[in-house]
């Protein structure tokens, strides 16, 4: 069986200078943070995280960021890149203007610890604050729950967050106001609450109703614009404020 | 302003456990009295700015004209209410999201909500015993 | 340093190691430490799915996937390891769903199933459905029910703590477990955890390879510890290479893909798996498709400029199934190659993906001394470990499915133990060969730079101990792997702060990597036959009379004071299922 | 390698984030606004030459501008007020609210052109001449 098939034209890239412009910070050295440009070559299909890997190789050691998967599913290396909230792992070079420096920095409103690093916890804190379980109701079925499709696609967009904070750390209400559940912990109540197998909605609910929940919320789309799965967020956010409102999931 | 480099949230992340549906109401009668002023702010505006000579032919007795008639009193009124209500409660926001320290929150709230309780008073008594035959 | 004490320390965050810890925690004081955050382990990258035979879509019995098992593993699988793990199966994916995994639904709103490589209906008749799946998320949905339930149970985690020594102390003359030494990324600080009982969840160890599916973290660091111990690692040359990696990166588009019907074709644009697997062509377990793939493109047949890939089409599928089915490896080529598999073909090329072998154990996740002594106290599960259930080559869906079984029992043995047991006294000193690694290489004043002896050992894995080796290749790689572990005393870092010093931690997992790629080298060496992922030119057939046996391998140190491998071996475990040939 | 200025920069948001910072200082500066105009009018209390005194500043060229650049902000907030009540209540607002924002900037513009021409016509009429 021999199909006719269009056979995709790759081009074989160059390598180019390209120059990151990145907020450093030793916590055991400096008393501010500062800005230090480097320059790596890099192929066009190349990700900022391939550059910051080599910064860290070949020139300075000191580099310290996190990351682990390096394709966009772990979650660990959201950083702010030419001024958006972005994963470097899902980010390429050729998707950026090499003309000028491209800006490397921490995401905002966590504690920073060091160069790209920030303290995570507080993050985290507000991710089980919102219980982030399955509550079930009645007693356990020997085999498994049943659910329809639809029900299923419900709630499936929240399924995919990987809790990488770009969201949380690009919204305006929560870089002053950090006790503010933000945009992560919302997506993940909103994947409990409308699962149909689920019966701790109106906990859930209470906890988003309180004065540091859904309400602070100001519609500013930062989130949304900055999930890198896609997540509507601002849209779960929506669906979670009118089940307050009309009590109703 | 509100995106200048920020690297921890300025107000620490302990929250109140504040339970009740006072953000709720708050947040639905930002929306509601929004629809109502567009059509009272709105139309007022073109009122007082656009139609014939616009501000131009303001003056006393053109108050007192349109003050004659319970209607517009009545507009009036619910339009002070509103947007001071509105105003105030937008700002109560805003304080809430700035203002780094409890303590400075709490008084810059305390001035906010005396100054509109005196401008919502002040504004009421002025509609409701308006004198067209002062002076 | 500071001193923890625990009824169960867990290393590893990852599905085997959450799982355990959701069956140890209630049983007993149990603390997990991880050196991501758990949500970040390797676990949520799997796609696939994870068979068990539940039958919600068709005919199917654990017994037939066992038998798929054990095939699919070129017969190296010991069977009793397998049959617990196939009857247990079905459990583990309900027990996942009644925790609130999402699964993708049947019509009927039962969990639905898909077909996967290797899994076949009646002994090999035709593909059966199998595997149940989220989309293409199966691993991250896992991950994340695994840590919601964690939350839910109120597991104690340390977070970026990176384990960096087993300590074991001697009762008449026997090793016993009495805890770990950890490092504390944030702040540099050595800690002791003394536990009853330990059990290494700690993941793989791809990043011996250069092309590889694995994340950076995947090091190998509990397999690593072991080693070091001086316990033995079995069946270190098993290792998977997964057909479909996104040519030139690595980055892993599951075997679902073909499952959902999509097709292998070389330049010419034939199917040529037909010539390799006329029953289930595609559908061939990975090391066959892997070798098919690589020949294709040595006999000039390979695609792009330098002919160096084959391709995967969807094309022929329905638009909704694909963004439906397999949004994320749609995603993935999209962003990394810019390819769109709705109307385009897929690069593909294999990309090391999974170590079979690690560190040996019974059915009840104990870890082995040697053939037939468990240390007290010390359990490992998941892809560190070796129980062996994927034997010379693990089938698809399987792993999910390893973790979550042996996951769940190493939890339960280890709380066990531990409740019937009593706290270990600690060795003298136990934490100073840690500081004296670790300060070591702050203060060193070396001239070698982690990250060249990475790129080389990385570069000499792929270019000789890859998809298929020969005795030449293998000797070329020892050689430079022993020349890199010389060059590696000499190393020095950077970074000599205390605080979140990453440059270090990643000099100490290099270590890790090179004793291990030393290990999985020697272990192909003395292995002279081809047997599932391990593929000798110079030996191409299965040799069952010399070796049908384990690889166990240990370190030992001679007189001269040098380290060397030493091979021994272990039978395999038969029950039900004599060795045949293996065809599909 | 250069040390640069040691803040960082400031977050490059979408048109969402600059809607509602454009929100936040219409609707602050509307507040103020009131404020005072409710201080104003309350003048008719006092008397009427005291209002008319107050009322006469709001026909000056320089207030007239003002006044403009007011009903320019009311009309702005409230245009995106009603976005973002679509937004909160509209099932597709979410998806669509770029769309929305390029909406209601049209209707600004097509609003605000011609009222800025009448509002301003006096002044114009003053400052120039009559025309007619
Ligand atoms: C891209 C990809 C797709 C896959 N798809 C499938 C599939 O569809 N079906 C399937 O069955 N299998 C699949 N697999 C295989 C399967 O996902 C893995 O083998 C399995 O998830 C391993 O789980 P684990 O719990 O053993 O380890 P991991 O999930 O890798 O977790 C390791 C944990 O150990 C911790 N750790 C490591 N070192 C240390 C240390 N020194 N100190 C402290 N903590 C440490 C880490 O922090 C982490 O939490 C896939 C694998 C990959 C790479
Ligand atoms: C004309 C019709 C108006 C509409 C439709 C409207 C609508 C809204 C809405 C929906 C909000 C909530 C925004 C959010 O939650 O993100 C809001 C906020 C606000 N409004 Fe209005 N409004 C109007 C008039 C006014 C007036 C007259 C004032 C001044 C007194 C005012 C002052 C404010 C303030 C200060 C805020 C808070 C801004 C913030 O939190 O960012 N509004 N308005
Ligand atoms: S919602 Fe998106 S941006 Fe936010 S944490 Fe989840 S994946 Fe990241
Ligand atoms: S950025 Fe923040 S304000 Fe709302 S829409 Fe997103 S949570
Ligand atoms: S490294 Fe995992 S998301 Fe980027």
């Amino acid at each position: 069986m021999t199909a006719v098939i269009e056979v995709p034209v790759i081009d074989i890239p160059v390598a180019t200078d390209v120059t990151f412009r990145v907020r450093r910070y030793l916590p055991e050295i400096d008393e501010e943070p500062h800005w230090e440009d480097y320059t790596v070559a890099l192929f066009p299909t190349d990700r900022v995280l391939t550059a910051l890997e080599k910064i860290k190789g070949d020139i300075d050691g000191t580099l310290t960021f996190r990351r682990s998967c390096g394709h966009g599913i772990c979650g660990s290396d959201a950083m702010r890149i030419n001024g958006r909230n972005r994963l470097a792992c899902k980010t390429l070079v050729k998707d950026l203007d090499i003309k000028k420096p491209i800006t490397v920095e921490a995401i905002k409103g966590l504690p920073l610890e060091k160069d790209l690093v920030v303290d995570m916890d507080p993050f985290f804190a507000a991710y089980r604050a919102v219980m982030p379980f399955l509550l079930p109701e009645g007693h356990e079925p020997t085999k498994e729950r049943l659910q329809s499709a639809e029900e299923r696609a419900r709630f499936d967009d929240t399924t995919k967050c990987i809790l990488c904070a770009c969201c949380t750390t690009s919204c305006p209400v929560y870089w002053t106001d950090g006790a503010y559940f933000g945009p992560a912990a919302i997506v993940a109540a909103h994947r409990f609450i409308f699962d149909s197998r689920d019966a701790g909605a109106e906990q859930r609910l209470e906890i988003l109703n309180e004065k540091e929940g859904v309400w602070r919320c100001r519609t500013t789309f930062n989130c949304t614009d900055a999930c890198p799965r896609g997540i509507e967020v601002t849209k779960a956010i929506q669906e979670v404020k009118q089940a307050l409102i009309f009590r109703r999931v | 302003m509100t995106t200048l480099d920020i690297s921890a949230p300025r107000s620490g992340a302990k929250r109140s456990g504040q339970r009740s549906n006072f953000e709720l109401y708050s947040w639905l009668f930002m929306r509601i009295s929004g629809i109502i002023l567009v059509v009272l702010v709105l139309s007022h505006l073109v009122i007082m700015n656009l139609l014939d000579g616009g501000v131009q032919r303001i003056n006393f007795a053109f108050v007192a004209g349109r003050w004659s008639s319970p209607f517009w009193q009545i507009w009036d009124l619910t339009m002070l209410w509103l947007a001071m209500l509105h105003g105030t409660n937008g700002m109560r926001t805003i304080v809430n999201d700035y203002a780094e320290r409890n303590q400075t929150r709490f008084w810059l709230k305390m001035a906010l909500y005396t100054a509109s309780g005196f401008i919502i008073l002040l504004g009421t008594l002025v509609i409701f015993t308006f004198d067209p035959n002062i002076g | 340093m500071q001193t923890h004490i625990f009824d169960v320390i867990i290393v590893g965050a990852g599905g085997a190691g959450m799982r355990a810890a959701l069956e140890s925690g209630t049983r007993a004081r149990t603390a997990v430490l991880t050196k991501l955050y758990p949500t970040r382990s390797h676990t949520g990258a799997a796609q696939g799915g994870m068979c068990a035979a539940l039958a919600n879509v068709e005919e199917d019995n654990w017994e037939w996937h066992t038998f798929d098992t054990i095939k699919g593993g070129d017969y190296l699988v010991d069977q009793d390891a397998a049959e617990v793990m196939c009857k247990e199966a079905i459990d583990a994916v309900l027990d996942l769903e009644k925790m609130g995994l999402p699964f993708n639904r049947t019509p009927e709103g039962r969990i639905d199933q898909r077909r996967f490589g290797g899994h076949t209906r009646n002994h090999g008749e035709a593909a059966v459905r199998r595997s149940c799946y989220a989309a293409d998320r199966t691993g991250h949905m896992i991950l994340q029910t695994l840590y919601q339930s964690c939350i839910k149970a109120g597991i104690e985690f340390y977070n970026e703590f990176y384990v960096l020594d087993l300590i074991l102390n001697e009762e008449s003359g026997e090793p016993v477990t009495a805890g770990v030494v950890a490092y504390e990324l944030a702040t540099g600080e050595i800690h002791i955890f003394r536990a009853k009982s330990v059990i290494f969840a700690s993941g793989g160890f791809g990043k011996v390879f250069k092309t590889t599916s694995n994340a950076h973290t995947l090091t190998g660091d509990g397999v690593g510890i072991v080693w070091r111990k001086g316990l033995p690692l079995e069946d270190m040359e098993f290792y998977q290479f997964h057909p479909t990696g996104l040519a030139g990166l690595g980055v892993l588009l599951t075997e679902g893909a073909r499952g959902e019907g999509g097709i292998l074709r070389n330049a010419s644009g034939e199917r040529f798996m037909e010539r390799y697997a006329p029953t289930i062509k595609d559908l061939a377990p990975r090391d066959m498709v892997a070798r098919a793939m690589v020949q294709e493109v040595r006999e000039g047949r390979g695609a792009g400029p330098n002919k160096d890939y084959v391709y995967l089409d969807l094309t022929h599928l329905p638009k909704e199934q694909i963004e439906s089915k397999l949004p994320d490896i749609t995603e993935f080529a999209r962003t990394y190659l810019g390819v769109d598999p709705v109307t385009e073909l897929v690069p593909v090329f294999p990309t090391a993906h999974y170590a079979m072998g690690g560190i040996p154990t019974d059915i009840d996740t104990r870890v082995l001394r040697d053939n037939d002594h468990a240390v007290p106290g010390l359990y490992a599960a998941g892809e560190c470990a070796c129980v062996s259930v994927h034997g010379a080559n693990r089938l698809g869906t399987n792993s999910l499915l390893d973790i979550n079984v042996f996951g769940k029992r190493a939890g339960i043995a280890a709380a066990e133990y531990a409740n019937s047991t009593e706290l270990v006294e600690l060795p003298a000193d136990p934490q100073m060969s840690t500081i004296s690694l670790v300060e070591g290489l702050r203060s060193g004043t070396g001239t070698e730079r982690a990250i060249n002896i990475r790129r080389a050992m990385q570069e000499t894995m792929d270019m000789n101990a890859q998809v298929y080796r020969t005795e030449a290749t293998l000797k070329e790689a020892l050689g430079d792997l022993q020349e890199l572990k010389r060059r590696y005393l000499n190393v020095s870092v950077q970074d000599k702060g205390v605080r979140y010093n990453t440059d270090l931690l990643e000099a100490i997992e290099l270590g890790f990597l090179l004793d291990l790629a030393e290990v999985l080298v020697v272990s192909a060496l003395e292995r002279k036959e081809t047997r599932g992922g391990h593929a000798r030119e110079d030996y191409p057939v299965r040799d069952d009379v010399n070796f049908m046996r384990h690889t166990m391998a240990y370190r030992e140190v001679s007189a001269h004071g040098e380290e060397i491998v030493r091979l021994d071996y272990k039978p395999v475990n038969v029950t039900r299922y004599q060795p045949m040939e293996r065809k599909y | 390698m250069s040390v640069i200025t040691p803040i960082g920069t400031l977050y490059r948001g979408g048109e969402g984030m600059w809607t509602w910072v454009l929100h936040r200082i219409t609707g602050v500066s509307v507040f103020f606004f009131l404020l005072v105009h409710v201080l104003d009018t309350a003048l008719v209390r006092v008397s009427p030459e005291a209002y008319d005194l107050i009322i006469a500043t709001y026909k000056t060229p320089i207030v007239n501008v003002l006044e403009v650049g007011l009903v320019g902000a009311v009309l702005y907030h409230a245009l995106n007020g009603l976005r973002v009540i679509l937004i909160d209540f509209w099932k597709r607002g979410p998806r669509y609210q770029r769309q929305m924002t390029w909406v209601i900037a049209a209707i600004w513009f097509a609003l605000m052109l011609p009222g800025t021409f009448f509002m301003m016509k006096h002044t114009i009429e003053a400052m120039f001449g009559s025309t007619s």
